[in-house]
């Protein structure tokens, strides 16, 4: 990924030496031959259009060529592959807080293998931050209320640097950390480690505690949509509108669910803003996402959970 | 260069006319509003360049050791906000725009002298304000006010300076006005739109986006005072707001706010070019009309500086698109200026220094935005010093520039008095070598991934010698910048006096006395030449030295 | 402003009052149909046509004998629509990214 | 700025006393006036914009519940405010008119029943104001809008939050379009006061016109401020 950055990058940067030398030494050059002497007096040129024309369309069909060849590398950067390991980043202010699908919880560091896909779902628990790795070329805003996405592959082992690069207050300078890039099995290695289990296994377990599950069945007639098989695939709302069901759609459905209802369902569900926090959001989100791939294989556990009586009653709008 | 006949006897103008602090105070003249603005933004540069200082000056060593990270928070923020909105945007049009217009269209004065005047005394309130909030506590937000971190998580003085800054835009919004009727309604007969210097096109296009695009700004630090005060939820998420539509509408205005910086030192480059190359403009409608389209583009091109603050890709898509439109009218006149030197008979004087120095560095600068504006390498670049360097090299590389030159180059007309060439000339190159010096080791430093609004690099060792050479570039270039401070001052007092017209330049206000009277012009002028009749002007001056020769 | 008698002005004031009351008449009415979607339209294009006509007769546009102020009003409509629809633009195809 | 008003023009020569020292000629003085405000109403239209965009977006994003906090509005009260304006706008045209044709008195009416239907518009806003107030419909503290269901979805209840960005934007329009009607009183009145001193004549009335264009232009404003504020989901 980030050889096709550089690329663009030394491109552009023949092409803006090219001009500015051609640009210099004309100057230079007129400056010096035409120089002001005793009795020469200088010629007056109108323009011409022909020469106009041509320094208007060449630099634009240059410009044309930068921009094609900046949007594909940029679609490449914004586009994760489907399979890609997940990363759930939560920025707070002044640290990195990053969990794996698998479990691992880390502060400031991510160890990831050589050559596998990761892909970071991040969001923010105060203030704008931005995931910068200047190694990997990648950038992306974390943005408070929302996920936003970025993906990476480490081609070579060893640590590279991990900044917040968006102001974010007192110690936005301290707010550092590293990517360690691991050979496979050394990877393994430190993931047999302290793990409490899979990310989905929490979400899970949270999905359990809070009732969730008392209206999403696995089996059709709960009161709420099944939620097996459906990430990330199109979902018909209320109004007609249809959507995809990503993170987002997930998150936003989980704090504010009255706002993207699905069709043929009640607006029954409570909101759980403020009582959820944002690792707890990652792991539902992630328990959801581990229910569109064993979607086929419904697991007996949800089905067969009884709905502990302490949930917040139907329908009373908690403030 | 600076020959010609020099006026003996002190002849009456509208420096010694009126005496006393009222007759500066209550004036409507619009050369002395210019004089008033002229003091109070050169005492905001120099708040604007101590704070520059202190930041280069903590960046020497990777630690954060000379002022705590809070301390460094509010000076990156003050020196951002104290030089775009207090010193860039109002120099070139308040200055030599207010002195210079109406002589250049050959009227006796701007189209409304009070809303002038009432224009500088919203430029002092919101300096003082300004002032007030800085002495109180600083505000530490960055000039970008980015929130929730300015509405919600900042606990300095972000309502003082929000309001200070809504002030200082209708300052710039009634100079803005003023202008446009100006040269509208105001123009001398035979001043056809064709005939007027690009000065005053450059200055048709800045008060274009002056008028359009500062009340967006203005409404938006309302929203933001608001917020702050009332708790609401407009840009705060966790009240249901969405922080990107903050930066949708700061940036609506502060793309454009970068071309009202820059617009009015192309004005003064051209004028300087073609007056010490003897030579008309090449393609004078082509230049006139890219001041124009800069300014309709700048309008469109706003969120290329959110490629990675989480917009839709389709709409980043379109705005790099959108944001080439907006190079390749400035690109027109670079290759115009070049195109005027050929063939023309090019004297040293320190306003073509400068006007070199403009063109050099304003093309790296205009090449790098081409960086930028690419998908691809912005998601690597933005946010880290090479964005620091790229505009820093277009606003003091080009427009402090041409400010620079086209105070060297009215001082004459302005004050009556000679600048010492020699000095002049050292002080250009001095400028010119410490930006340099200071502005190109960041463009390595950005792209080797140093963030911006860093205090503290200690993590990275690497970066510090770049850093180290930064810091020596902006001693140097402080240096060049207290020398025309002095012998500007200097001048005033001991400078040979000047004739009217010391550089053999066209234009009209080289046509009245220098300095000129209260009403510009004895008689109203009659424009029958067209706008750069250089040849006409040199052809006269030899038949003059061969009747004294 | 009108070549032929005086009081022709009055009467097109006058007309151009009544429109304007029969249009927020309209504007009230036609929110109370269910039109989906074109609600915002009907209500936006009954307003742009109310405040057309004050532009026009009230505020003497019609007659002016400059295009130059007819440019000023178009231009600055053009820039507001830039930012409304540029924006709107991000916002509508966020969901697709 | 009218045609026949300059073809009215004669130069006799009398030295008007409010032609400024810098312009060649009254033309010149009025056009100069004119196009300053046409202007000065551009950045206005652009100071207003940056409202109609947030509210803009908001809608399109939380359409609901803005449907829901736009029903607790009094539409009537909105409407007759709309009126109040509109007929403020034809005094205001014919108190010009009254000035070409030299019919002082006539003049003098027309001024009072504009600034008269100004402050009928701004007592309107107040009681609006107190209603809101009553009703704890002010963002901030004391704001709250707990179930109050989404008209057309009798089931789903408004989120609050977005409820109160609604209000925060309503307060904030109106409340400004509120303060420029206050500042156009203050202009009206400083017009009448010279109105009332003579200063008019069919030739120079120049005041007369500039205060004519900022208040069709705040009515314009309040024109596309009813629509948008009060009506988003009226329909049974």
């Amino acid at each position: 990924m980030a050889g096709n950055v550089d690329a663009l990058f030394i491109f552009l940067l023949i092409v803006s030496g090219l001009m500015s030398l051609l640009i210099f030494v004309a100057i230079i050059y007129f400056a010096a031959r035409y120089r002001h002497r005793k009795g020469v007096q200088a010629e007056q040129i109108e323009g011409s259009i022909p020469l106009e024309l041509s320094w208007s369309i060449i630099p634009l069909a240059v410009f044309m060529v930068i921009f094609a060849w900046g949007a594909v590398v940029y679609f490449q950067g914004r586009t994760p592959p489907r399979d890609a390991t997940e990363v759930y980043v939560v920025a707070k202010q002044w640290m990195w807080k990053l969990e794996h699908a698998e479990g691992q919880r880390e502060i400031n560091e991510l160890h990831v293998p050589v050559g596998r896909d990761v892909k970071l779902i991040m969001t923010s628990q105060d203030v704008i931050h931005s995931f910068f790795v200047p190694a990997f070329r990648m950038k992306q805003d974390v943005l408070p209320g929302r996920y936003t996405v970025a993906w990476f592959r480490a081609t070579k082992s060893g640590t590279y640097h991990l900044f917040c690069a968006e102001y974010c207050g007192t110690q936005h300078s301290g707010m550092i950390g590293s990517i360690v890039v691991m050979e496979p099995a050394q990877y393994e290695a430190w993931m047999s480690g302290g793990s409490g289990g899979p990310l989905s296994a929490t979400g899970e377990k949270i999905f359990a505690e809070l009732g969730c599950a008392t209206c999403h069945r696995a089996d059709a007639q709960g009161r709420g949509p099944n939620l097996q098989g459906m990430f990330g695939k199109p979902v018909q709302l209320e109004d007609g509108r249809m959507i995809t069901a990503d993170e987002n759609y997930i998150r936003e459905s989980i704090l504010d669910p009255g706002s993207k209802v699905v069709k043929g369902f009640k607006p029954l569900m409570p909101t759980f803003q403020g009582l959820v926090s944002e690792e707890q959001l990652n792991a539902l989100v992630a328990y959801v996402k581990s229910q569109a791939q064993a979607g086929a294989g419904a697991t007996k556990a949800s089905a067969a959970m009884t709905a502990p009586e302490g949930v917040p009653g139907k329908g009373n709008q908690v403030q | 260069m600076a020959t010609a006949t020099v006026p003996s006897v002190e002849r009456e103008n509208y420096l010694n006319k009126h005496y006393g602090v009222g007759s500066w105070l209550l004036t409507t003249d619009h050369k002395r509003i210019a004089l008033l603005y002229l003091i109070s933004i050169t005492f905001f540069f120099f708040i604007g360049g101590f704070f520059a200082l202190l930041i280069r000056l903590e960046l020497l060593t990777p630690a954060s050791d000379l002022v705590q990270a809070d301390t460094y928070n509010k000076l990156f923020t003050m020196h951002g906000q104290v030089m775009v909105f207090f010193f860039l945007i109002p120099s070139i049009p308040a200055v030599l725009g207010n002195f210079l217009i109406p002589l250049m269209v050959g009227a006796k004065d701007l189209a409304f002298p009070r809303i002038n005047l009432l224009s500088w005394y919203l430029y002092i309130i919101a300096g003082i304000m300004m002032v007030h909030c800085m002495l109180t506590g600083g505000i530490d937000t960055g000039w970008t006010f980015y929130t929730p971190f300015s509405t919600a998580f900042s606990n300095t003085k972000v309502i003082e300076a929000g309001l200070a800054i809504f002030v200082s835009g209708f300052s710039s919004i009634l100079t803005g006005l003023n202008f446009v009727v100006t040269i509208h309604r105001m123009r001398a007969p035979g001043m056809t739109w064709s005939r007027l210097p690009l000065f005053v096109w450059a200055h048709y296009a800045t008060s274009i986006i002056q008028i359009l695009g500062t009340p967006v700004i203005a409404i938006t630090l309302v929203l933001v005072v608001a917020e702050r005060a009332l708790h609401l939820g407009i840009f705060d998420p966790k009240l249901g707001g969405d922080p990107l539509l903050f930066q949708h509408l700061f940036w609506f205005y502060s793309h454009p706010a970068v071309y009202i910086m820059i617009l009015p030192s192309m004005g003064v480059v051209t004028e300087v070019i073609a007056c010490f190359s003897r030579k008309r403009i090449f393609g004078y409608t082509f230049v006139a009309l890219s001041s124009i389209a800069i300014a309709v583009f700048g309008f469109l091109v706003w969120a290329h500086h959110m490629f990675v603050a989480g917009i839709s890709v389709y709409a980043a898509l379109i705005f790099s698109l959108l944001s080439y439109s907006v190079a390749v009218p400035s690109a027109v006149k670079v290759f115009n200026w070049t195109a005027t030197l050929y063939k023309g008979s090019i004297h040293y004087d320190a306003p073509m220094l400068y006007a070199f120095g403009f063109l050099g560095l304003f093309t790296m600068g205009g090449l790098t935005g081409l960086f930028l504006a690419a998908l691809g390498v912005d998601v690597h670049v933005t946010d880290t010093y090479f964005v620091i360097a790229h505009f820093h090299y277009i606003m003091v590389g080009g427009a402090l520039m041409g400010y620079m030159g086209g105070m060297h180059f009215w001082w004459p007309k302005i004050t009556g008095k000679l600048y010492p060439e020699g000095w002049a000339r050292l002080a250009a190159l001095i400028v010119f070598i410490g930006f340099n010096l200071t502005f190109f080791p960041q463009f390595v430093l950005g792209y080797l991934g140093m963030p911006r609004r860093y205090a503290d690099y200690s993590h990275m060792p690497e970066f510090q010698v770049l850093n180290v050479l930064s810091t020596a570039g902006s001693t140097v270039l402080a240096v060049g910048y207290l020398l025309p401070m002095i012998y500007f001052l200097w001048s005033m007092r001991y400078g040979k006096p000047a004739s009217d017209n010391p550089w053999n330049a066209a234009g009209l206000e080289w046509k009245t006395q220098s300095p000129p009277t209260t009403f510009n012009f004895e008689e109203e002028p009659v424009v029958t030449w067209e706008a750069y009749n250089y040849d006409e002007i040199d052809k006269g001056r030899k038949e003059e030295v061969q009747v004294v020769g | 402003m009108h070549d032929h008698s005086k009081s022709s002005p009055l009467k097109s004031y006058f007309a151009v009052w009544g429109a304007l009351l029969l249009g927020t008449f309209l504007t009230y009415e036609a929110a109370l149909i269910d039109l989906g979607r074109f609600n915002a339209a009907v209500a936006l294009l009954i307003a742009t046509t109310k405040a057309l006509l004050v532009a026009l007769f009230f505020m003497h546009l019609k007659n002016a004998s400059e295009k130059l102020l007819k440019l000023v009003v178009a231009s600055t409509i053009f820039f507001l629509i830039l930012l409304l629809a540029l924006s709107m633009f991000d916002y509508g195809t966020r969901s697709f990214s | 700025m009218s045609d026949s008003q300059a073809a009215v023009q004669s130069h006799d020569g009398l030295h008007n006393p409010a032609l400024l020292h810098h312009f060649a000629d009254e033309g010149q003085q009025r056009d100069a006036s004119s196009l300053g405000m046409w202007i000065f109403l551009a950045t206005e239209v652009m100071f207003f914009g940056g409202l109609f965009c947030a509210y803009l977006i908001y809608r399109r994003l939380y359409f609901g519940d803005f449907g829901a906090a736009s029903a607790s509005i009094d539409a009537k009260l909105g409407g007759t405010n709309t009126a109040v304006l509109i007929c403020s706008s034809l005094t205001v045209v014919l108190a010009i008119w009254a000035a070409q044709t030299a019919r002082r008195s006539l003049m003098i009416l027309m001024l009072i029943f504009t600034m008269l239907f100004g402050v009928a518009f701004l007592g309107i806003k107040g009681i609006e104001y107190k209603d809101k107030f009553e009703e704890h419909h002010v963002p901030g503290v004391s704001f709250s809008f707990a179930n109050v269901p989404i008209p057309g979805h009798p089931d789903q209840y408004a989120n609050p939050q977005h409820a109160q960005i609604f209000f925060a934007l309503y307060f904030i329009m109106t409340g400004l379009h509120a303060l420029h009607m206050v500042v156009g009183l203050g202009i009206f009145t400083w017009l009448l006061w010279m109105a009332w001193k003579g200063r008019f004549t069919p030739r120079y009335h120049t005041p007369l016109e500039i205060g004519g264009l900022y208040w069709h232009f705040v009515d314009i404003v309040w024109i596309y401020l009813f629509p948008l504020l009060y009506l988003i989901d009226r329909h049974p």
